[in-house]
């Protein structure tokens, strides 16, 4: 698989919260407003990026070796905990504005599914550690792309007429399914096809 | 702790704090395996079993676990019954497996079972928690039932794979049911309906 | 006791161990089953391609099998190609019978073809239409060829049928050796 | 039982976590930073699954908003009903100490006496409407009447009435100041609970402009500013500023306004009576704004009650504590000159 096709399926054919449906939590949580969802997207991408190096050294220099490959769930989601909670410390510390504006999302990607969703999705598609760079920048663009994109959506439907039991939560997940649909267009573009 | 208001702990997760549909937690699976009601039922037994399991298991050790590093010992414990039943299911309901696919092991990010745990399982008796995981998991499972019927009757006609609609339906299937945007729209509908029935009561 | 900074480290190390022995257990138990598994699902592949075929020699490793029957002479060969699809690689297992014509074909579940349209190349109707084909015959009817396309999906269509063409043609050459 | 599986797999594991756990003590303690207390206490009270439903980033991020007073207590949807209170009882205490505001509308243009100069179709919501042009209104400076400031109160204390203005219920407003902030045009105004007396127009134009657009405007006339017996207002770019230390409450400016521009939020005010140690002086007469008190000299006097507003000026200047004011409906201090 070149470079730039895992990169584009990442980021548009198969976006991971439109197409795949990983991360929705976070997604309809944050999407509120798009100044939380730029910081949201900056943080996912920081930490995706971390965890899916850390994770394919855990699993390819640890785990299969010794054939522990069965801890990989529990490894992995220990690993992104700890680090998360490391790197929030740290830019706590050291980089007090990039805190202010990254450090609060960092405890939300914990229990992100897309972290761990694209450590497993770079062990299922035996991705090497550029490969697995390459998809994890592109999973954390589209979801960004998901999110910003959503975020608009959302606060123009704040003030569209819409009735009272459908305001909120049903108004957004209708929207979403417009812009998945949008999003389906881009089935196999290129010849991508992860 | 009388009977009536322990019996609240399992009623409350299916309607009242139905995670799906009122607390809005746990959506990736649920939309994404509800696919037919079989899978759906799968995956619901699937998280049954880990919510049950991490619930008992934090609340018998919640006295010993120092609080700043509960986080991380509740992953183990949750990762630990994702393991089980990832192996497990792939040694005996291979069929099933390749369907869930990816959302097995996914199921330890599940806010509903890290959430339980911290809401309630870190601060309640085994019993009491043991209750509310099962509610928690009958809402849940209510809710992938209803989502993985109408998105299997639509899309191939059957339920439960027995031919429920008449042939000319399956012949002309919607298949915006199986790909995510369909499953979006069904939520957002049912979300719609849950608020309009609940609006006087919450 | 409980906030003490050892106690903090013991109990997360505590709780790995734990999980750790519980996790080796079950997989232990499990791996067996899911080798297995995974073994008599690649044996029911192949012999549903290769109708009387009791047992398999790889020839090349997980691309071509050569198939005996219960009395132990040669029934056949059995190859799997992946073409590319519209969604994605479609795992194609074929069956080709001493004579060289094709015995049964198989279509893997887990492509990516769209669902109601590339899917249905998993349908009996268009993998029966290969029985009895030879290497030759084997083409779309738009192709000049005698097969049905599935309606809406050629693409799908032309990938299995030409997957399937071009294996008999690389393949075809260990039916008479060995 | 194959036991080096169970070993390599303990100790694999157990090895990683011991590492972390490590690793996370000494940077917790190295890299330690004070965090505001009550912070920590909502923050303990919540349930720490940082699913971000409450449209915060995590439960972090949702402690300190509500710690900094800028967010709803009652957002948090997985820790439901019992969460909300306990948050409550955290907040609860440090809330009471501030002087509780109210938001007043302070633009009385309803569609009956202030129309509009072109029809709005475009999205029901006022900051859309005031881009276009500054509004569907004629007059540029008041409330356009879309309910913005009804969506985004927190706590459904805003409904939109008959003509387009918004009704608060002072009963539900906490004074979050969500609806001050949210209104394009600037025409809602946190006021201390305890004023009574607020002018509601925002229109900087004079005389005949405001006319032309609005029955109810303030012409920017400065009769109020004259009449006021505290000097509390001063014309600042034609519209009387209020200030509310000096401020007296007395209401003499809501009834000398000639367009009624002032609002008077007491429900109802006390009316003078004077009692028989009258002794005729008629200082009180002099004193009255609306000679709502008549009577020879010398001789008992009476005030008209229909006249009179209650503002006390009177009572301040009778030599013989003669007047009383009596009848206050529902209200605390009645005309404080009182």
């Amino acid at each position: 698989m070149n470079p730039a096709k895992i990169l584009m399926g990442a980021f548009l054919v198969n976006n991971i919260i439109l197409m795949r449906f990983i991360g929705l939590c976070p997604f309809f949580g944050v999407s509120t407003s798009l100044e939380t969802s730029f910081g949201m997207s900056a943080a996912v991408l920081f930490v995706m990026m971390l965890a899916a190096w850390v994770s394919w050294l855990l699993y390819h220099l640890l785990l299969v070796p010794t054939g522990l490959v069965f801890l990989r769930t529990a490894v992995f989601i220990l690993v992104i905990a700890g680090l998360v909670q490391f790197v929030e410390m740290v830019l706590k510390k050291y980089m007090r504005g990039l805190y202010s504006a990254l450090g609060i999302y960092l405890p939300l990607i914990t229990t992100n599914c897309a972290i761990l969703g694209v450590t497993f999705l770079n062990i299922d598609y035996r991705f090497n550690l550029l490969q697995s760079t390459l998809f994890a920048v592109g999973t954390a663009l589209g979801f960004a792309l998901a999110i910003i994109l959503f975020a608009a959506i959302r606060e123009r439907l704040e003030d569209s007429p819409i009735s009272p039991s459908f305001k909120g939560y049903p108004i957004a997940f209708v929207g979403a399914s417009l812009v998945s649909l949008a999003f389906l267009g881009f089935t196999s573009l290129f010849g991508i096809s992860l | 702790m009388s009977a009536p208001s322990r019996w609240k702990y399992f009623a409350d997760g299916i309607i009242k704090e139905n995670p799906v549909l009122i607390l809005m937690i746990g959506l990736c699976p649920t939309l994404a395996t509800s696919v037919s009601a079989r899978d759906a039922l799968g995956m619901a037994a699937a998280v049954t079993f880990v919510l049950v399991g991490s619930n008992v298991v934090v609340s018998l050790i919640r006295k010993v676990v120092p609080g700043s590093v509960r986080i991380p010992i509740f992953i183990i414990i949750i990762s630990t019954f994702v393991t089980i039943i990832d192996y497990v299911l792939q040694a005996y309901q291979p069929a099933l497996y390749r369907v869930l696919g990816v959302f097995v092991p996914l199921i330890v990010v599940n806010c509903i079972i890290l959430g339980r745990a911290e809401a309630f399982a870190y601060g309640h008796g085994v019993f009491d928690s043991l209750l509310d995981a099962l509610g928690k998991s009958a809402g849940y499972a209510l809710v992938m039932l209803v989502m993985g019927s109408i998105r299997e009757i639509f899309a191939a006609g059957t339920w439960f794979g027995v031919a429920v609609t008449p042939a000319w339906f399956r012949s002309a299937p919607v298949l915006f049911m199986i790909f995510p945007p369909g499953a979006f729209f069904l939520i957002g509908i049912l979300k719609g309906i849950v608020n309009r029935l609940t609006a006087g009561k919450v | 006791m409980l906030q003490s900074k050892t106690w903090i480290v013991v109990s997360l190390v505590l709780t790995c161990v734990i999980a750790a022995v519980a996790l080796s257990q079950v997989y232990a138990v499990t791996k067996p089953v899911i080798d297995g598994q995974a073994a008599d699902a690649l044996k029911a592949s192949l012999s549903e391609v290769l109708p009387g075929a009791a047992d398999f020699v790889e020839l090349e490793p997980g691309v071509v099998w050569s198939a005996k029957d219960a009395a132990g002479d040669r029934v056949g060969i059995v190859f799997k190609v992946t073409p590319r699809g519209y969604g994605g690689p479609i795992t194609v297992v074929v069956g080709v019978d001493t004579t060289g014509r094709i015995a049964g074909l198989g279509v893997g579940s887990d492509m990516k073809e769209t669902p109601g349209l590339g899917q249905k190349a998993r349908e009996a109707w268009f993998r029966d239409q290969f029985r009895g084909k030879s290497e030759t015959e084997v083409a779309l009817k738009r192709d000049n060829g005698t097969l049905d396309a599935i309606s809406a999906a050629t693409i799908t269509s032309r990938a299995v049928t030409n997957g399937v063409r071009e294996g008999m043609a690389d393949y075809i050459h260990y039916l008479t050796s060995k | 039982m194959d036991w080096n599986l169970v070993l390599i797999s303990a100790a694999g594991l157990g090895g990683l976590g011991l590492i972390i756990g490590i690793v996370l003590a000494i940077a917790s303690v190295k890299l330690a930073v004070k965090v505001d207390e009550r912070e920590a206490a909502v923050r303990a009270v919540l349930p720490g699954a940082n699913c971000g439903a409450c449209g915060f980033p995590g439960c972090d991020g949702y402690a300190a908003a509500v710690a900094s007073g800028s967010a709803p207590l009652n957002k948090c949807s997985v820790g439901g009903a019992s969460v909300a209170r306990s948050i409550g009882e955290i907040m609860g205490q440090e809330a009471g100490a501030v002087e509780p505001m109210v938001a007043v509308l302070i633009c009385r243009g309803g569609k009956d006496v202030a129309p509009a100069r072109f029809q709005y179709k475009g999205a029901a919501d006022c900051r859309h409407a005031a881009l276009l042009l500054g509004g569907p209104k004629a007059c540029v400076y008041g409330c356009v009447g879309l309910g913005h400031c009804a969506k985004v109160c927190p706590f459904g204390a805003i409904t939109m009435g008959r003509n387009n203005l918004p009704v608060i219920d002072e009963k539900k407003c906490t004074g979050c100041g969500n609806c001050v902030r949210g209104c394009p045009k600037g025409t809602l105004l946190l006021v201390p609970r305890s004023k009574l007396v607020v002018l509601a127009c925002v229109s900087h134009d004079k005389g005949k402009a405001v006319k032309d657009v609005c029955r109810v405007g303030c012409t920017a006339c400065t009769l109020c500013t004259k009449v006021c017996p505290a000097g509390a207002l001063t014309m600042v770019n034609n519209l009387p500023v209020m200030d509310f230390e000096k401020c007296i409450d007395c209401g003499i400016c809501v009834h000398k306004c000639p367009t009624r521009s002032f609002i008077d939020r007491a429900r109802g005010r006390p009316k003078a009576v004077i009692n028989p140690r009258c002794t005729g002086c008629q200082a009180c007469v002099r004193a009255c704004p609306f000679k709502a008190i008549e009577g020879e000299p010398d001789k008992q006097h009476k005030v008209l009650a229909d006249k009179c507003i209650g503002c006390g000026e009177c009572r301040k200047v009778c030599p013989a504590e003669a007047i009383d004011m009596v009848g206050a409906l529902g209200h605390a201090h009645p005309g404080k000159a009182a």
